[in-house]
């Protein structure tokens, strides 16, 4: 299988679906021309043109509304936000418009349409810059929210969200842009909804997403040599629908669970899983669900202060010492 | 800019289609009027923003398009919902929040729907569909095709961001899309002036190189005939204009708001009235001998008949199946 | 003491505090002339004058925005959306500007603002105008968050709310503003942080927040009549921060807990209060907390429809029946 | 709209004004020479954009305001920061950040603060602050002072709602801040002409009604001048004015931007370099005598040792203790 960067695995899943259905085209700021602020879009509009790559001025909230109309005709946008921070100003767009018109219309206008971007923090880009909005956006009814940590995943579920004939919210990570995977050539889709076992263990499930896969799997490696502690590492994928049977059948199995993430605590994607395994797998728990997130502050510019705030593997060695009354 | 002038001549054909805008404006007169009755009954829940002055704006300019073009508006759009052939039967059905309504019931007053006429809604947060509809005219544009998307809004919505980053997109994509500005002078309680530092919205078209016309709203042949050059303008080269179509509300901002309120005075309602578009439309016909007393009142008796039907037909049709609150949320 | 209704209880929280205080304003659509749009601002255009009340365009991100940047320089702004759906578009200035700019400036530049104004749903305003924002809020570090149930907490809160140096969301709610209630005259403070035991009980919890109080209070008659279950209501009041020692105090005492909230499930209020119950009193539980919300569905205008979406006094029963172990 | 002449004569006021702004300048330069070879070193981390080429901008529009006014920028904000006079020991901490930053390090290069000096950032959402400016404009009226509020942004930032919102309010509240659009041509690798139906920004300010000047951003002077005519407005009945300055930026959009890129051509960037404001003042100060190789050589060398101060204090600097991490994020 080729060996592909996360970012040429998007570049690939956009070019295949493009030559694959007319109707999918890409828009967003510096897409085109500048071949993406990211590179995800390079080459892109040397071969589909400038009515399919499309730059745009800055206007997050009026190219995404353009995007949402034009998915109202039947067509197939892919909406790129430079970064999710910035989609912070088009939310309007896609709670109002993208999540609720089908349902407004008694069913009759489906809004096939992408949002994607990276989220979340990068290196020292300060607090307006790192954002992790998966919480918000897995919040709202009418959307799905996929967020891909390899390569492949990235390929497989990109090309998935343009195919669903709803609004799918990509989040992607710009620290992920570069790492390399095995990723299927041609046609390869990962369904939307299903989490996915990055590492099998018996001891502690490890729930994680995005960047927080390394994190985790680092983690795993960290727990399998200090303490002998086999962690599984599920990889959620999907954070709405989340994958409740995959995530209850291996706490079934392990009795343990640590949630990883990005974001917030405050009614974060992990106080959704946390509430998910009490509620459907109480008698299976030996311990507290325990979560690791970014501090609940604004990210700091200066770099020390900065890695304080983020997930760390320690962190979540730590974590798991303490669901397995290690301490 | 210039300002539209009625055309020199009529044929036959011309004084159908007045007959026709003529029909139109007393369907949505008289179905405003139900629709009231039937909110005050407790029939029609929630927000209810009625059109009753601005007869002459959805019907003239809706006169002017063909089936295939899109049309979106905002929140108050019973009438254009009605102009563009939604049945009546459909529109009142969802106003009382039945299965049988245009939008399945679950819209309301707010959200029309009506994809076979291409009617994309009824949308509640004001600007928000103005990028909508620059996106349904980069569809037309996309495919190369000639049809137009024409989009309603309220002059309070030119204060938003959304109308400035619409109309710059339209304009740089080169979009065929026609923006309908009702000024009707005052969003809720507050007179435009009020909150805007230029208040003739036509101003803004320059800041975006784009047409524009300042149209009289309270004459339904003005705003047809307007309409019309901005069609051929976006049916040609894809290009936008910016309408200011000045009318007036004689209702409430909406059914909860009182007639007049503190934001303008009763004896300024009642000036307004005597613009009112029907009459207009009326005189005019009757100068011409066109239209007798006699004429009229069957017009009329007819728009009565349709929207005592409908409102028959809403009444008779049944609440959404308790399992379609959990459909339409995703699409398969 | 005086009986008021909710929105005579801000109104006069507001009065007080403007008179109080010269540099508070109160800056929204329709709060002046029209004496705000559900008439929390009567009369004060007449004391204040236009400078102090004033009317805005609709502009939502500007006017939030202005509001920040008065607080800047160090007044007092309290900005009113006329619902908080449409505050959607001013996000990114309550995000990005007010929740940060203290952080950023390295503690330089406070900002002491109030965006007030009535959330979730009302009757059949259909999906657009029916949506329950707390859980974004509550997500965000550099907020604080409160959501008062009755008169006197909407007046107590209002106030620490204009007192407070930091951004406070007061989230109001539409089918309140009639309701009635003793409020206490003058000075009358609720401390922002603080939970409130709205009805004691012992063999189960509910916590609750605004319009969701009467739905527990309810249900506790319900279950005390039916069932001879003796519910503790907690009005959680403050969002963020979260009162956890109440919280955990009632759980600790009742060993059960159902939380209901107006909004949808997925990553809402209720998912934060369970992960904290579960984390911090893992032992004390007999039970899995179960969550009352929102069908998580955009709401629909059809007033059957609109009904069974909602949380309700029965549904509240049936969760407790199950905490129960009734059924 | 007029554009800006230069005086007739000079006094010695003038000159001494005229060698402030020029050691300004120099002292941009020379720091963000040094901030792009720190960045180099990887002592400067995340996103870091330079200002050389538009130094006139923020050194002859400063000079014409009081200590007492208001200065909010965007993300490219050293130039603006070192010209209000916020030492540049403090602004390169701050990208260095360290404890001693003017933000202590937890801002950087996008959020460079001083409350004392009254520059309220440094903010990092195109068009973000430009509310905020009129907030702290709305505070100075409210307030009935006679300070003004003068705020910095790219042409890009016209694009976004937040600007129209913001100017039409300032202008219906008539608030006393200065709208000063740097206009470079670009937004990041965006030529504007490729993106804005209109590109001369000052146009906007007609649907505003507000007052607007076009100005030759290379020619410190005349952004002196047009921005003192901007206060005076301000001041005496806090009319706000659209200033669109046209400027060119010599470097990448970032630090991680190359030179000229794929948007425009190595050529342009060097047909631009030869209008380096820099160069413009030094020509005119010698042309008219005030200024010789000598002179102009100390006042680089001072700029020089006054940056290469900055960067050891910056290094010397701690950086902030890691319970700071908790600390601000709600004020008591
Ligand atoms: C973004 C947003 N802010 C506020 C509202 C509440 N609101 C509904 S209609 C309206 C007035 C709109 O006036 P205008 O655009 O002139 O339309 P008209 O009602 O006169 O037809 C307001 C403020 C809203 N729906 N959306
Ligand atoms: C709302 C938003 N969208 C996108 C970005 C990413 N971005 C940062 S700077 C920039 C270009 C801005 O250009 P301009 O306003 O002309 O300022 P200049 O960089 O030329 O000084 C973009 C797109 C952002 N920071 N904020
Ligand atoms: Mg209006
Ligand atoms: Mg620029």
């Amino acid at each position: 299988m080729p060996t592909l960067t996360y970012r040429d695995a998007l570049n690939q899943a956009l070019r295949e679906e493009m030559q694959r259905d007319t109707n999918v085209f890409l828009m967003g700021e510096e897409v085109g021309l500048y071949q993406g602020a990211y590179k995800v879009s390079r080459g892109l509009l040397e071969e589909f043109g400038p009515m399919r790559v499309v730059d745009t001025p800055i206007a997050e909230l009026g190219f995404a509304g353009l995007g949402v109309g034009a998915a109202m005709a039947g067509l197939r946008p892919v909406i790129e936000f430079m970064t999710w921070n910035f989609a912070v100003l088009a939310l309007d767009q896609i709670v109002n418009s993208a999540a609720k018109i089908l349902y407004e219309s008694g069913g009759q206008i489906p809004i096939p349409i992408v949002f994607r971007g990276p989220n979340g923090a990068a290196l020292q880009l300060a607090a307006q810059h790192s954002q992790a909005w998966e919480a918000w956006l897995a919040h709202i009814p009418g959307l799905k929210v996929v967020a891909p940590a390899t390569p492949a995943d990235a390929k497989g579920l990109l090309k998935s969200a343009i195919r669903d004939n709803n609004p799918v919210i990509v989040l992607e990570g710009e620290m992920l842009y570069n790492t390399m995977g095995e990723v299927p050539d041609g046609e390869y889709l990962v369904p939307i909804g299903k989490a996915d076992v990055k590492r099998d263990g018996r001891d502690v499930t490890l729930l994680c997403h995005s960047k927080t896969v390394t994190t985790a799997l680092k983690a795993a490696e960290l727990l399998a040599g200090q303490e002998g502690v086999s962690a599984e590492v599920l990889d959620l994928r999907s954070l709405r629908p989340l994958d409740e049977a995959a995530i209850l059948a291996s706490l079934r199995k392990t009795n343990r669970a640590v949630v990883v993430e990005e974001g917030w605590p405050h009614c974060g994607i992990g106080a959704q899983v946390v509430d998910l395994i009490q509620r459907d797998a109480f008698d299976h728990l030996d311990a507290p669900v325990l979560r690791v997130t970014q501090a609940d502050v604004p990210l700091p510019y200066n770099k020390q202060l900065e890695r304080l705030a983020k997930p760390s593997p320690d962190k979540v060695v730590a974590a798991v010492r303490r669901v397995l009354y290690l301490d | 800019m210039t300002t539209a002038t009625a055309p020199a001549s009529k044929d036959g054909a011309q004084v159908e289609l007045q007959r026709r805008m003529l029909r139109q404006m007393l369907l949505i007169r008289r179905f405003e009027e139900k629709a009231a009755e039937s909110y005050a009954l407790g029939k029609i829940g929630g927000f209810c923003h009625l059109y009753i002055g601005q007869e002459a704006v959805a019907v003239g300019s809706l006169a002017a398009l063909r089936d295939d073009d899109y049309v979106i508006s905002s929140y108050r759009e019973h009438g254009q919902a009605l102009a563009r052939g939604i049945p009546a039967t459909a529109v009142m059905a969802e106003l009382f929040g039945k299965a049988t309504g245009c939008s399945k019931g679950k819209g309301g007053s707010m959200h029309l729907f009506d994809a076979s006429k291409r009617f994309m809604g009824g949308h509640g947060i004001v600007g928000g569909h103005i990028p909508l509809a620059a996106g349904l005219g980069f569809a037309i544009r996309y495919r190369g095709g000639d049809q137009v998307c024409l989009c309603f809004f309220g002059e309070a919505a030119v204060n938003i961001g959304a109308f400035h980053e619409a109309l710059n997109m339209a304009s740089v994509y080169k979009l065929p899309v026609i923006f309908c500005c009702e000024n009707n002078h005052y969003g809720m309680g507050t007179a435009f002036d009020r909150v805007a530092a230029v208040t003739d919205v036509v101003e803004h078209a320059c800041s975006y190189d784009m047409a524009a016309e300042l149209v009289n709203g309270m004459d339904v042949s003005a705003v047809y005939e307007a309409t019309q050059r901005a069609v051929r303008r976006a049916r040609s080269g894809g290009h936008p204009t910016l309408l200011e179509v000045r009318t007036y509300r004689f209702m409430g901002h909406s059914m909860s708001d009182p007639l007049h309120g503190v934001y303008r005075t009763k004896e300024e309602v009642e000036e307004q009235k005597k613009r009112d578009p029907i009459s207009h439309l009326v005189l005019a016909l009757k100068e011409e001998g066109v239209l007798d007393d006699a004429a009229l009142e069957a017009l009329d008796q007819e728009a009565r008949a349709v929207v005592e039907e409908a409102v028959k037909f809403a009444e008779a049709s049944p609440d959404p199946d308790p399992s379609e609150l959990g459909t339409h949320v995703l699409a398969d």
